[in-house]
């Protein structure tokens, strides 16, 4: 082999913040011949994809309206994921938190509180949560793989609330079709900046990345976590609990997929519909990885992930770009930014001149 | 409903709705014993399907419809390769990612063959023996991808535990750092059990395409990529299990069907559920038994090799 | 097709592209559609694009019409709505229910633009809705089934529970009962708009279950497919599907949304725009019928022209009376007639539907 | 074997180089051995040793240099090419798959295809030839570490090699063992295989070895008969200075009772885990009490019960002065003054890719008091990172690097020191010097001794029956799950220990010869 790669002794801080540069300069070169292929001129294509969904202040909060669950989620899954538990559910979990936090609404619709809010995000939390117990408890007591078990739960979770939503939680007023009635004032999610509707979950994404880097760098649960995923049995030694760690990790982004779920219906859904998240749950599990799990990471991965997105819309409106390209075009930054990441703890060397005979 | 009648279609339908998923199964196999864990399936089996189709209109040669949905599949198992296993990316976002890539890349592909129809595969029919009441429609009746979907699981059986081969395989992902010190060439086993996968999940695909429903439409697959991902666990890493997961979890979702056209009295989405529900149980009940699942779970799964580390 | 194919795909996009691209330039007027899903599913999506073509082809110099697929209902859609809304569109169709109240929202924030959304109930000074009486079709359908079946079985795909399908199921059931009291309609819920596979697996399942005529309202052809393979009959949707059962598709029942995205885009450019509601039949084209099958004798085919002929000039309600609901309650009595509101929110079936209706 | 056969090397190294990032691990290194002859490569851990076998087995490739056989010059260029030469080589961490039976991981070492039942024939015959009893289809993970090893020789052996590597081979043995494959090797030396032999131990290179190439810090340093040198003379050549022994300390000021075990029975979690039948023993402060025994013989279950990351079924089973401890937690015992090393520094005793301050944190962070209000306290943690650093001389760029960065020796002797800045009561600590270089060696045996001078109780568990002697007071040996009495080291000599170790003799409360018979075959 010319080309070598080899381990770094330890890991380039430099690379760090490089490697997103260089996924960067990839994805332009690439993207400028996928778009010549498809005759769209590659600059207007790329200033179509990352610079027009943010040249306006509206833009930019719809940027942070699509970011808010992504971002809630990744960081919710990216403490399960440092300790190595798989949850790849988040999805259901999602559903689940937003049926159990609307349902306070759904069944005492007349009440107006301010309390009215903050029980229904509590609930969501307690949702998300409760369904994450389901692999927890699989995980902990019979051994099950919680990727399996979170996953399948996806699905059921998602046929329970079609089961709601086209029975019992219909909206009495609207001729049985398939949607809530929706939420009264006292349930919505507060509007953050008028004329907007980037809401209060966006501000609770944000305390959720702040708390969850405290936890992570200051405090012993977060050092319990980061042990058993490095190496459970120095966990074992320090007398930290697999159990508990995995109970702990797994109802922590069960609570935040929760809470996602409750601040879409709450926030910019407004009622409970069939569908309430395009894969949030599974999105959110590469930006986790983008973001290479540290809270800083996800917050600006999940920034990108939904720039992507409404760059595929805008894409769509003024470039007539079908759908498919914008598929085709995260994959390739998805591949880049995950490729480079080598760069973190690897180098490229040549390998020329050895084995010269003496 | 007289007598038993009923069984027979319902085995046929059986047969249909299992044969991709043991494709995507048994390629998935080859691939988790080797040690990669690839989520990648869906996106594989998308690309698969659109190949297979596009070549099968193009040409009307099914044999090379087939060849090209292999390929196809095994081209898209490779970018995974070279991204896992030699960038050493983490393979559950890359796998996440490809699934992303190839649902963007099928419709991209397909785009002009949406509304097309295409015949089906063709059934085997041996007068006499097809014609044999019960037995002879669900024997002697099927199409060639289905008899190839057995005869794979028969020769990955094979492969795995009576050749040297397969033996190397077994034993990179059991242990790849020490198949590297005695000398084997960890990355490029993984990258040809990878291939494989690829290979047969872009059959899987080509089998929903050419055979199960023979037209493209975007995103058929539906979710079977992840079920042939849980099947894998399901089966505790054996072949011939993964075939008899597949018929089941088919069966359960062609019975609930039934169930509802005989009229039961539930809601539709609950008997949806039961084949994850099912799934979730039989899990549970496999994972009790620890011991199985060591002796034939790779013990690298999922981890990166680095030959120098 | 030729293996050139590809390549003139990229050339067709690129063109497509272009063409867009250059049209900017001038003062036409925009017209935006947003689809629920990809305009390649061949069902819903799909109509509704040929629909956005046609305004192309009909008004090509004086508008330029854009569209974004495969937007989720929920926050996604109101996003792509206000975006098409702020970016100068004169007129745009949200063809989903879902989109009903984003439409709203943004439609409150933009005055000045026209809305028109598909198969809701909400309207706004600048909100039409409309949607298509598709259970006409569906009456028609019955009375040609009602004579074909052998076994009086007929079987019946659905996707959910919701009053659209079950509309559907109900007419189809009164006309097929009218020409053979002995039919018997077995519903298979799956659960989705699309899932070919599992769309197929429903239609085997009901034929396995005696059912020798199929009809279905999900959108992939997979159920044809296999009528045609199984030998007995079926109903396409959506669009002409005979392409993929020319032996068993008796006819199709199509959704034509051509000339009502012509006119009202007509309407919207000389002013005469205004907040309608129209839930249009055969006699609006937006329900149509695919060619019958030569298989119908012609007796049945003159029986069904005459339904229809009926049905379009007002002579014949589908639900009149005197019909029973499945529990033997009086769904309408004679001389009755059942109103749009009672149609529109209809969560019950009528006798000769098999099963619990899923609530 | 007669001295030399001819006068060409079988294989014969020129100038070997081998970089790695920032280490230079061989640099221009030249080794000769004869036909028949067996050749010890001796040194210290990270001399290089490894590094070079490696490349002479095609595993990795040389910067620079050449590589001869019997006079010619070859490439070697992976493991395969190096079988067909007729090289094979037996590692000091197998390289054997678990999952797998006898013959399969037969069949992976050797080239081409093999018939499975006639392999299972030969192997069957090959081990009774050179006396390596084994099961062609017992499951690998069902072994003991003895019959691992026989598998890799076996495996060698039958491809009929002309040179024989074997790294570090008997440090996993019972004396006993370790004599019967010196037999081995000597009666393949007598059929003109040459061996090159890997070791730091010294006597078992005087006993076995013709010749000797010493290798410190990558570089080549002499060749020589070791028969002619005595041990104190090879270390000095492995190590470059002169050693110390350890300083023991006076026996019989014992003090109290600290640590006492009484019929702890614990049925093992693991699936191949040994069960813990009866264990007994106590220790006093100022005491060391060395557990002896053949890896795999219920020492991690020991340990880990002791240790409290298993918990005993009654909680009086074991007493921390006289508290019973045996159903808390490892953090409550270590409150109460118990400390422990494990056997495995990297992955056990510490979080490889962590910093140094967050691997103090690990162990130390309840009776170090370093958590403040919930939080970590960088500040103390810090501080308590760097005296460890400080007074036990951890060799590291700074407390902010990783653990894994660390080489053997400075690990052991940060963990070593994190937990005797804890002051404990009773320390536990297995295999202390595992892996370690003899300077780092000494310096943990000393702070050992020392802490046991100030009243400790100190329990080493250890394969090394050499450093058991050096720095215990009593010896217990384990076995097959069981605990012999134990007895001061001036009662009792090397050979009966490895006996006990074999299961033979003297095993306390243990009927010693049904349990042991299957490693003594």
């Amino acid at each position: 082999m010319l080309l070598k790669i080899e381990k770094r002794s330890e890991s380039s801080r430099v690379m760090v913040y490089m490697t997103p540069i260089i996924a960067l300069v990839l994805t332009v070169l690439c993207s400028t011949v996928l778009f010549t292929l498809l005759g769209v001129s590659p600059v207007e294509a790329l200033n179509t994809f990352f610079i027009q969904p943010l040249d306006s202040r509206y833009d930019l909060s719809e940027l942070f309206v699509k970011a808010t669950p992504l971002m809630l989620i990744a960081i919710g899954l990216s403490v399960g994921f440092k300790a190595n538990v798989w949850n790849i559910g988040a999805e259901g979990q999602l559903t689940m938190g937003a049926i159990v936090g609307s349902s306070l609404f759904i069944y005492f619709h007349d009440i107006d509180s301010v309390f009215l809010l903050p029980a229904m995000i509590l609930l969501g939390a307690i949702g998300g949560a409760a369904w994450a117990a389901i692999p927890a408890f699989l995980k902990t007591r019979f051994n099950a793989n919680e990727i399996l078990t979170s996953l399948m739960l996806v699905y059921v979770a998602i046929l329970f609330l079609s089961v709601l939503v086209h029975g019992p939680w219909r909206d009495p007023d609207g001729f049985n079709f398939p949607e809530s009635r929706t939420f009264s004032d006292s349930a919505d999610m507060p509007i953050l900046v008028a004329g907007t509707r980037m809401h209060f979950g966006t501000l609770l994404a944000l305390l959720a990345v702040l708390g969850t880097w405290i936890m992570m760098a200051k405090t012993l649960v977060g050092f319990q976590i980061k042990v058993i995923g490095s190496a459970p049995t120095a966990g074992g030694y320090a007398g930290f609990s697999q159990k508990k760690i995995i109970w702990f990790t797994l109802l922590f982004g069960g609570a935040l997929a929760g809470v996602a779920g409750l601040s879409e219906v709450a926030g910019p859904i407004d009622q409970i519909i069939p569908t309430i998240s395009p894969g949030y749950g599974f999105t959110a599990i590469i930006v986790a990885f983008l973001g290479r799990l540290h809270p800083v990471g996800i917050f600006f991965a999940s920034l990108l992930m939904a720039l992507t997105y409404l760059g595929g819309e805008t894409a769509q409106i003024s470039l007539g770009l079908p759908v498919a390209v914008t598929g085709v075009f995260q994959g390739m930054v998805l591949f880049f930014l995950l490729a480079s990441d080598v760069l973190v703890n690897y180098r490229f060397r040549l390998n020329i001149g050895r084995k010269a005979v003496s | 409903m007289a007598g038993f009648d009923w069984i027979v279609p319902v085995i046929l339908t059986m047969i249909t709705a299992a044969t991709p998923l043991v494709f995507a199964g048994i390629g998935e196999l080859i691939t988790e014993k080797s040690g990669v864990l690839n989520l990648g399936v869906e996106g594989m089996m998308l690309v698969g399907a659109v190949t297979g189709f596009i070549t099968a209109t193009v040409t009307g040669n099914y044999f090379l419809a087939v060849l090209a949905a292999a390929f196809a599949g095994s081209v898209m198992a490779f970018l995974f390769g070279v991204l896992t296993l030699s960038l050493m990316a983490n393979q559950v976002a890359t796998g996440l990612a490809l699934t992303l890539f190839g649902v963007g890349l099928s419709a991209l592909m397909g785009q002009e063959f949406v509304g097309m129809p295409v015949d089906p595969l063709d059934k085997l029919y041996i007068s006499g023996l097809t014609d044999i009441p019960y037995i002879g429609p669900i024997i002697f009746g099927q199409d060639g991808l289905v008899y190839l979907s057995f005869a794979v699981v028969a020769a990955v059986s094979w492969f795995l535990y009576k050749t040297k081969a397969g033996l190397i395989l077994r034993a990179v992902g059991d242990s790849h750092d020490a198949a590297h010190s005695i000398g084997y060439s960890v990355i490029g086993i993984r990258y040809l059990a990878v291939m494989f996968g690829g290979a047969m999940s872009g059959i899987g695909g080509a089998y929903l395409s050419l055979a199960y429903t023979p037209m493209w439409a975007e995103n058929m697959t539906a979710g079977r990529g992840w079920i042939a991902l849980a099947l894998i666990v399901f089966a505790t890493w054996k072949p011939g299990l993964v075939l008899i997961g597949a018929y089941m979890f088919g069966g359960i979702t062609i019975l609930q069907l039934h169930a509802q056209a005989a009229g039961l009295d539930v809601p539709s989405q609950v008997l949806s559920m039961l084949p994850y529900v099912a799934t979730v149980l039989v899990l549970v009940l496999i994972s009790k038994d620890q011991s199985r699942i060591r002796k034939h779970a790779p013990a690298c799964i999922g981890k990166i090799f680095h030959p120098a580390a | 097709m030729t293996l050139k194919s590809i390549p003139s795909l990229l050339g067709a996009v690129a063109v497509a592209g272009s063409m867009l691209m250059g049209a900017t330039a001038m003062a036409e007027d925009k017209i935006g559609f947003v689809y629920v899903g990809p305009v390649g599913d061949h069902g819903w999506t799909y109509r509704h694009d040929l629909g956005r073509q046609a305004v192309q082809n009909e008004l090509g110099d004086k508008v330029k019409t854009t569209f974004v697929e495969s937007v989720k209902e929920g926050p996604d859609s109101e996003r792509v709505i206000r975006q098409m809304a702020a970016d100068g569109h004169k007129l745009i169709f949200t063809t989903s229910f879902g989109f009903m109240n984003p439409t709203l929202k943004v439609a409150k924030q933009f005055p000045d633009v026209k809305f028109e959304h598909a198969t809701g109930y909400k309207r706004a000074d600048n909100v039409s809705a409309y949607s298509a009486r598709f259970y006409e079709g569906r009456y028609v359908v019955g009375k040609i089934v009602g004579n074909m079946t052998k076994s009086n079985v007929i079987g019946y795909i659905g996707s959910f529970p919701i009053p659209e399908v079950v509309r559907g199921i109900n007419a189809l059931t009164l006309a097929a009962k009218s020409v053979n009291p002995d039919i018997k309609v077995k519903v298979a819920w799956v659960s989705t708009w699309y899932d070919p596979g599992k769309e197929a697996d429903a239609a085997k399942a009901l034929i396995d279950q005696g059912a020798d005529v199929i009809l279905q309202h999900t959108d992939s052809p997979a159920p044809l497919q296999v009528a045609e393979e199984r030998g007995v009959w079926a109903v396409g949707q959506a669009s002409d599907m005979s392409r993929f059962a020319p032996k068993a598709q008796l006819t199709a029942i199509i959704d034509d949304w051509d000339g009502y995205y012509v006119a009202r885009t007509k309407a919207a450019l000389d002013g005469s725009w205004k907040s309608e509601d129209t839930w249009g039949g055969f006699n609006t084209g937006m329900v149509d019928l695919a060619p019958y099958n030569k298989a119908i004798p012609a007796d049945l085919i003159a029986l069904a022209e005459k339904t229809r002929n009926g049905i379009e000039d007002g002579s014949i309600l589908p639900f009149a009376g005197p019909f029973n609901k499945q529990d033997g309650s009086v769904g309408a009595k004679d001389g009755e007639a059942l109103d749009d509101g009672t149609l529109l929110g209809m969560n019950w079936y009528v006798e000769g539907v098999e099963g619990e209706l899923p609530k | 074997m007669s001295e030399s056969s001819g006068d060409t090397p079988q294989l014969e190294l020129r100038g070997i180089t081998k970089e790695y990032p920032g280490c230079l691990a061989n640099d221009h290194i030249d080794l000769k051995i004869m036909p028949g002859e067996i050749h010890a490569l001796l040194g210290e851990n990270g001399a290089g040793k490894s590094t070079l076998v490696k490349i002479i087995y095609g595993v990795l490739e040389a910067d620079e240099g050449e590589i001869r056989w019997m006079g010619e010059p070859i490439e070697i260029n992976n493991p395969q090419m190096a079988r067909k030469t007729g090289i094979g080589m037996v590692f000091q961490h197998f390289s054997l798959f678990e999952a797998m039976t006898v013959t399969e991981n037969i069949a992976l070492g050797m080239s081409g295809r093999q018939n499975m039942k006639e392999l299972e024939s030969r192997i069957v015959e090959i081990s009774n030839a050179y006396g390596l009893p084994l099961d062609p289809q017992r499951q690998v993970h069902t072994l003991s570490v003895g019959e691992k090893q026989r598998i890799e020789i076996v495996r060698c052996l039958l491809q009929n090699p002309k040179l024989l590597i074997m790294d570090e081979p008997t440090s996993v043995l019972t004396p006993q063992e370790a004599e019967k494959m010196f037999e081995t090797l000597r009666r393949l030396s007598s059929e003109g295989v040459s061996i090159l032999y890997i070791s730091h131990k010294l006597d078992e290179i005087k006993a076995l070895c013709h010749k000797a190439t010493i290798l410190r810090g990558g570089k080549y340093i002499s060749e020589c008969d070791p028969t002619q040198e005595t041990a104190k003379s090879l270390a000095e050549m492995m190590i470059g200075t002169n050693l110390t022994p350890p300083e023991h300390h006076e026996g019989g000021d014992q003090g109290p009772v600290r640590l006492k075990v009484r019929n702890l029975s614990i049925d093992a979690e693991a699936e191949f885990g040994i069960d813990l039948i009866g264990i007994n023993f106590e220790v006093r402060g100022g005491e060391i009490l060395g557990i002896a025994g053949v890896a795999g013989n219920g020492q991690i279950e020991l340990l880990a019960a002791l240790s409290g990351e298993s918990l005993s079924r009654e909680t009086e089973a074991v007493r921390l002065d006289d508290k019973p401890i045996g159903r808390m937690g490892p953090n409550d015992r270590r409150n109460l003054g118990l400390a422990f090393v494990p056997e495995d520094r990297l992955g056990h005793g510490s979080v490889p890719e962590m910093k140094l301050t967050d691997n103090a944190f690990l162990s130390g962070f309840s009776r170090k008091q370093l958590l403040k209000g919930g939080f970590i306290n960088a500040g103390a943690t810090a501080d308590y990172a760097q005296e460890i650093v400080d007074k036990f001389d951890v060799r590291t760029p700074g407390i902010d690097h990783t653990a894994g960065s660390l080489s053997g020796g400075n690990l052991q002797k940060f963990i070593v020191g994190r937990e005797v800045l804890q002051e404990p009561e009773v320390i536990i600590v297995a295999h202390p010097t595992w892996g370690v270089d003899a300077g780092a060696a000494a310096a943990i045996h000393q702070t050992l001794i020392d802490l046991a001078d100030n009243g400790t109780a100190v329990l080493v568990v250890s394969q090394d029956l050499d450093e058991l002697f050096a720095i215990s007071n009593r010896i217990a040996v384990i076995s097959e799950g069981r605990l012999s009495t134990s007895r001061p080291i001036h009662e009792i000599s090397i050979e009966e220990i490895g006996l006990m170790m074999g299961g033979t003799h003297g095993m306390g409360e243990t009927d010693g010869d049904t349990g042991g018979a299957a490693h003594v075959a």
